[in-house]
């Protein structure tokens, strides 16, 4: 449990949230990780861009006991940076290591994963159209799952509904609603007074 | 034979959905074929994107309990269970037994009830109308005890944060333990029906090979990678909840084969009957809800909760700000990964074969979208 | 011999009306004309009323099987309902695709279904069948097989006229697979032609059922190996599951008739659901003694009902595979014929020539 | 695994040996012989499917308590009065935001003016019902709740008054 907030991170880093990375891992990336902590038995290493792929190569192949199983990608939108973020699982056990890689919020840029993992296509796809990212050398970089023509970048925290679009538009009725209820409620124009006091 | 490489025959640009009536959904499929066979395949998804993840930011983490039930609505008890697990470890609330054997119980009986819907409708790809009709018939029973237990027939919304939403109703023990008592003859037949017949053989033999090496560069996960020899079930893996006080095998198929998946899955409706009739027995008495304080926030931190759900591994991303609504949540969505390897299976199928493969990987569509 | 009232007022109408002509010197190739004429029309009636029946018949039974209730709502047990739906598709709008070639596609279904009519030409309905709607061929069944094969002309004109992909693919699997399927469906019929020693198709049926039922060609155990293929064949011929791949719905969308609509859509419909018909009367012709009851001549009921009875077995034996099998691929569709169907086509041959020979 | 699982002796790999083809021919014939005689059992199974409007097999199917169907304001029977006091926590609560009440009165005489539920919108949770402090609000086992006009589907005061003067409780499983 780490990199919450910029002003958490320091105090994450001495070890309030886990335990000391194993030996293993810390042996094989060596200088490459960032950051790292062990939380629930958890690992969690950060690695700087330009090193991920060469870090996740490593703990997928190269390791006694690697984490071959990538069960997952995506992007997340911290307060200060674009997170990508890899779950990796060692075959058939529980044995989870996050790799976090921060990126910059303005046009960020990580190679992409599809060298190792054929999974990582489309999961790279979605957080590219969800957040922005550009992923090198990806094979194929279409939208996935949004129209085409949609503005904007859907799970950053600071995106605008774009209330105009012709697939995002509200049902009529849906606006209606509101209008009815609107109505009713400026008639009885004192008791909204009293809900706004006690909801206070 | 220089003519014979002169001849050029052109190849067939064919749009398969999304409005097709096998592609499970919305699920659209360009093919290049020649003649009958598929040279590739390009899968387009995005139809049924109903924007899960960004409407959990914008929900408390009690509010967007209904949600997690819609996107796979076949297996609408086994994504509240990734779900409410995800919150409350994040909470570090501990439920009560009942509470837990009452959840996998639940899970189950939907396990069953999405592979009765796989079976049917790999039927209804294959040609074969009536086994789809036959797997409705008996998914009615599981359906009915859902909707008397939760109210509702597809959509639950049964499980509750710390608990569920009220104990089981009087007389569900005895109708599950009818079910499960006649259930498994109603296997053998359908096996007959389907399984067994030649033709279905014949047709699902060899086709949509996945080997384990391809398993681990798509993670490809559930029946589909257990299809292919590998023992990956999240439930042994992880053993989460009661999973490891019950006994089941995890069937395996070293084929890799369309016709392994399916007797992985056919196979898997017999291990959840098991695990059922063992959850009645141990069924404990006692509560099935724990105190969980009104407003719900939790530490920050994030927790990634894996299930298995009937379709493979479904994990739950949850991360939180300390605030009462979720910071982030990502699904782990298995049809969505699954989906991924299609086209290395189609390449050099017959078209008749693709709608086969398709249903034998047994994708929901706003599963794959969410 | 029993004949039917039909029949008897039909040849008195008949005698009448020659009679009427030579008092006034008009020739009697007008009778025969009206006659033709009059028959005809009935055959095509009776055979979409029968289209009409079968279609009902196919949901009950696939009602049935499959636990639902099939039409309840038009008629008692839904009888109507099918002749309701026909009357609805009617007022359906024509739809031709945009690029779809116009005659081609109004043509496809055209021929379909007058191919599969001429085909009751020949079928005997019954002992004396003077009405000229049968006509006693010597080579009848040269001619049904002749002019059934026709009715793929007229999927792949279909197909190739609908600007569709799907429907293109359709027609190619169907013209493949009836193509191939003709092929060992024609040795089953030559078994039976070499037992009986006759093309005509009422010829056959009088060989047959003199002898009560146990001169059924379905009886002669030299000729199980024919029948079968005969059954499989037929499936095939009608493109009916587990041979359905040329519309083949899970795959194809709906093969050949994708893009159709209204009337035509309707023609391609009640064709195939005659035609399966079809195959039933041809299959009692030949293999279950025709109009004859299995009790032999002395039989109040008249042929006509035997033969529907029979024919119906057919049917529903055809729909009980339909909703039991799942559907065969195309290769193994041709496998099937080339490699199976048409060995033992040969093979039957070799043990129906030993048959006649030493039996 | 069972006997079912292992008859998977037609391998795709084509052997072209008589013997194996003629077992192949004998598989075949069997077991398309017993799907066949599974469809022809349930051909004569009872059958599952009712005319639904016509109620001839179950008359007037009534779901379980505790169905989510329907809402109803329940009735505070010996007040005379609704039980709900317009605390707006349903509206709060509700994930999709179907609920609009406008309340009325102040202090303890307070009560809903208006109560709005937007039933197309709902999603059936029953989140509002779990919320409620009085357990003014219920769910009931009406489904058959079909309108012509999508309009009709707000469900005003007067309606869901009406619909729970049927129930004394908040309708839950037993």
């Amino acid at each position: 449990m780490q990199d919450q907030h910029t002003s958490d991170e320091e105090s994450k880093q001495g070890g309030s949230g886990g335990e000391p990375l194993p030996a293993a891992i810390a042996a094989a990336l060596g200088s490459r990780i960032t950051e790292g902590a062990v939380v629930d038995g958890v690992v969690h290493i950060t690695v700087p861009a330009t090193e991920v792929i060469e870090a996740l190569r490593i703990l997928a192949f190269e390791m006694d006991e690697p984490y071959s199983h990538l069960s997952d990608l995506c992007g997340v939108d911290r307060p200060d940076c674009i997170e990508v973020v890899y779950h990796l699982f060692r075959p058939l056990s529980n044995d989870a290591c996050v790799v976090r890689v921060k990126l910059p919020r303005t046009n960020p840029h990580v190679p992409t994963a599809t060298v190792l993992w054929e999974t990582a296509n489309w999961a790279e796809r979605e957080a590219a159209e969800m957040y922005g990212i550009t992923f090198e050398g990806h094979p194929d970089p279409r939208r996935l799952l949004l129209p085409d023509d949609i503005s904007g970048y859907p799970l950053r925290k600071d995106w605008e509904y774009p209330q105009d679009h012709p697939y995002l538009r509200r049902e009529p009725l849906h606006e209606e609603f509101p209008e009815i209820v609107g109505r009713v409620r400026a008639e009885a124009a004192p008791a909204e007074d009293e809900r706004d006091g006690n909801s206070k | 034979m220089e003519t014979r490489s002169d001849l050029r025959t052109e190849e067939l640009l064919i749009n398969m959905g999304p409005q097709h009536p096998s592609t499970h959904g919305v699920l659209r499929l360009v093919l290049t074929i020649d003649g009958e066979r598929v040279v590739q395949a390009v899968p387009h998804i995005g139809y049924l994107h109903s924007s899960m993840e960004k409407i959990a930011e914008a929900k408390t983490y009690r509010q967007y309990m209904p949600f997690a039930d819609r996107y796979d609505y076949l297996n609408a008890m086994g994504n509240e269970l990734a779900y409410v697990r995800a919150v409350e470890k994040l909470c570090g609330i501990e439920v009560t037994p009942r509470c837990e054997y009452i959840r996998v119980i639940m899970a189950e009986m939907n396990r069953i009830a999405s592979h009765l819907v796989y079976f049917g409708t790999l039927g209804l790809d294959t040609g074969s109308w009536s086994p789809f009709l036959y797997c409705f018939r008996e998914r009615e029973a599981i359906i009915q005890l859902f909707e008397d237990t939760s109210g509702q027939r597809l959509l639950y919304h049964y499980f509750r944060i710390g608990g569920l939403r009220n104990d089981l109703p009087s007389h569900f023990c005895d109708k599950l333990a009818e079910f499960l008592d006649y259930f498994p003859a109603r296997i053998n037949e359908y096996n007959d029906l389907l399984t067994n017949n030649i033709i279905f053989q014949r047709r699902m033999q060899g086709i949509g090979y996945l080997s384990p090496e391809l398993c681990r560069r798509y993670s490809v996960t559930g029946p589909n990678i257990r299809g292919a020899g590998i023992p990956y079930d999240i439930r042994r893996v992880v053993g989460y909840s009661v999973y490891p006080e019950l006994e089941f095998d995890i069937p395996t198929r070293p084929e890799g084969d369309a016709y392994a998946r399916h007797l992985v899955r056919v196979e898997e409706m017999r291990q959840s009957v098991r695990i059922l009739k063992q959850c009645l027995e141990k069924l404990p008495e006692g509560e099935i809800n724990v105190k969980v304080p009104r407003r719900l926030k939790p530490v920050v931190g994030e927790v990634y909760e894996r299930v298995e759900s009937p379709r493979g591994e479904l994990a739950c991303y949850l991360i939180s700000d300390g605030s009462e609504k979720p910071w982030r949540l990502h699904w782990r969505a298995p049809s969505f990964y699954n989906l991924q390897v299609l086209p290395e299976l189609l390449k050099g199928a017959y078209v008749a074969d693709t709608v086969a493969i398709l249903g034998s990987i047994d994708i929901v569509l706003p599963d794959v979208d969410r | 011999m029993d004949s039917s009232l039909i029949f008897t007022i039909g040849n008195a109408l008949r005698t009448w009306l020659e009679g009427l002509c030579r008092a006034h010197g008009v020739p009697t190739l007008v009778v025969d004309i009206l006659a033709w004429g009059t028959g005809a029309v009935l055959v095509v009636v009776l055979g979409l009323l029968v289209a009409l029946f079968v279609i009902w018949l196919e949901r009950k039974v696939a009602g049935y099987i499959q636990t639902r209730l099939g039409p309840t709502r038009v008629g008692p047990v839904g009888i109507f309902q099918t002749a309701m739906d026909a009357l609805k598709i009617l007022q359906k709008e024509d739809i031709i695709p945009r690029g779809a070639d116009y005659w081609l596609h109004l043509a496809g279904p055209v021929l379909y279904f007058t191919a599969l009519v001429l085909g009751f030409a020949v079928i005997p309905w019954d002992v004396k069948a003077t009405l000229a709607a049968t006509v006693d061929l010597n080579v009848g069944l040269i001619y049904v097989i002749g002019v059934t094969s026709v009715g793929v002309l007229g999927v792949v004109m279909s197909g190739w006229g609908s600007n569709n992909k799907w429907s293109l693919l359709g027609a190619m699997r169907a013209a493949a697979q009836i193509i191939s399927y003709d092929v060992p469906l024609l040795l089953a019929l030559i078994c039976v032609v070499m037992v009986a020693g006759t093309l005509s198709l009422t010829r056959i049926v009088e060989l047959q059922g003199s002898a009560g039922i146990l001169g059924w060609y379905v009886f002669k155990p030299y000729l199980w190996l024919p029948f079968i293929i005969f059954v499989i064949c037929g499936t095939a011929e009608v493109n009916r599951t587990p041979f359905d791949i040329p519309e083949a719905e899970s795959e194809l969308v709906a093969g050949f008739h994708t893009e159709y609509s209204g009337m035509k859509f309707a023609l391609f419909f009640l064709t195939e659901f005659d035609h399966m018909w079809f195959v039933g009367l041809l299959g009692a012709t030949l293999f279950l003694g025709g109009w004859y009851s299995p009790l032999g001549a002395a039989d109040p009921i008249p042929g006509f009902v035997w033969l529907m009875i029979k024919s119906f077995i057919f049917v529903l034996v055809l729909q009980w595979f339909r909703w039991t099998l799942p559907r065969l691929r195309v290769d193994q569709l041709m496998g099937l014929a080339w490699k199976f169907l048409i060995p033992a086509g040969f093979v039957a041959l070799a043990i129906v020539c030993v048959a006649v020979l030493f039996i | 695994m069972d006997a079912g699982l292992d008859m998977r002796t037609t391998g795709t790999k084509s052997d072209d040996s008589i013997l194996s083809i003629l077992r192949l021919i004998v598989q075949g014939i069997v077991s398309i012989a017993k799907s066949h005689w599974v469809t022809l059992v349930n051909f004569w199974r009872p059958t599952v499917c009712e005319r639904y409007p016509h109620k001839d097999k179950s008359l007037d199917y009534k779901p379980g308590p505790g169905y989510k169907g329907d809402f109803a304001l329940i009735t505070d029977k010996e007040k005379g009065r609704l039980r709900c006091i317009a605390c707006q926590s349903c509206e709060r609560a509700c994930p999709n935001h179907c609920i609009r009440v406008v309340p009325a009165g102040k202090g303890k005489d307070r009560y809903p003016a208006e109560f709005y539920i937007d039933v197309g919108l709902c999603m059936n949770c029953e989140i509002c019902v779990e919320v409620c402090p009085v357990d003014a609000l219920t769910m009931t086992p009406d489904y058959e709740c079909s309108v012509h006009d999508p309009r009709d589907l707000i469900r005003n005061i007067k309606q869901l008054t009406e619909r729970g003067m049927e129930f004394d409780e908040v309708s839950r499983v037993r």
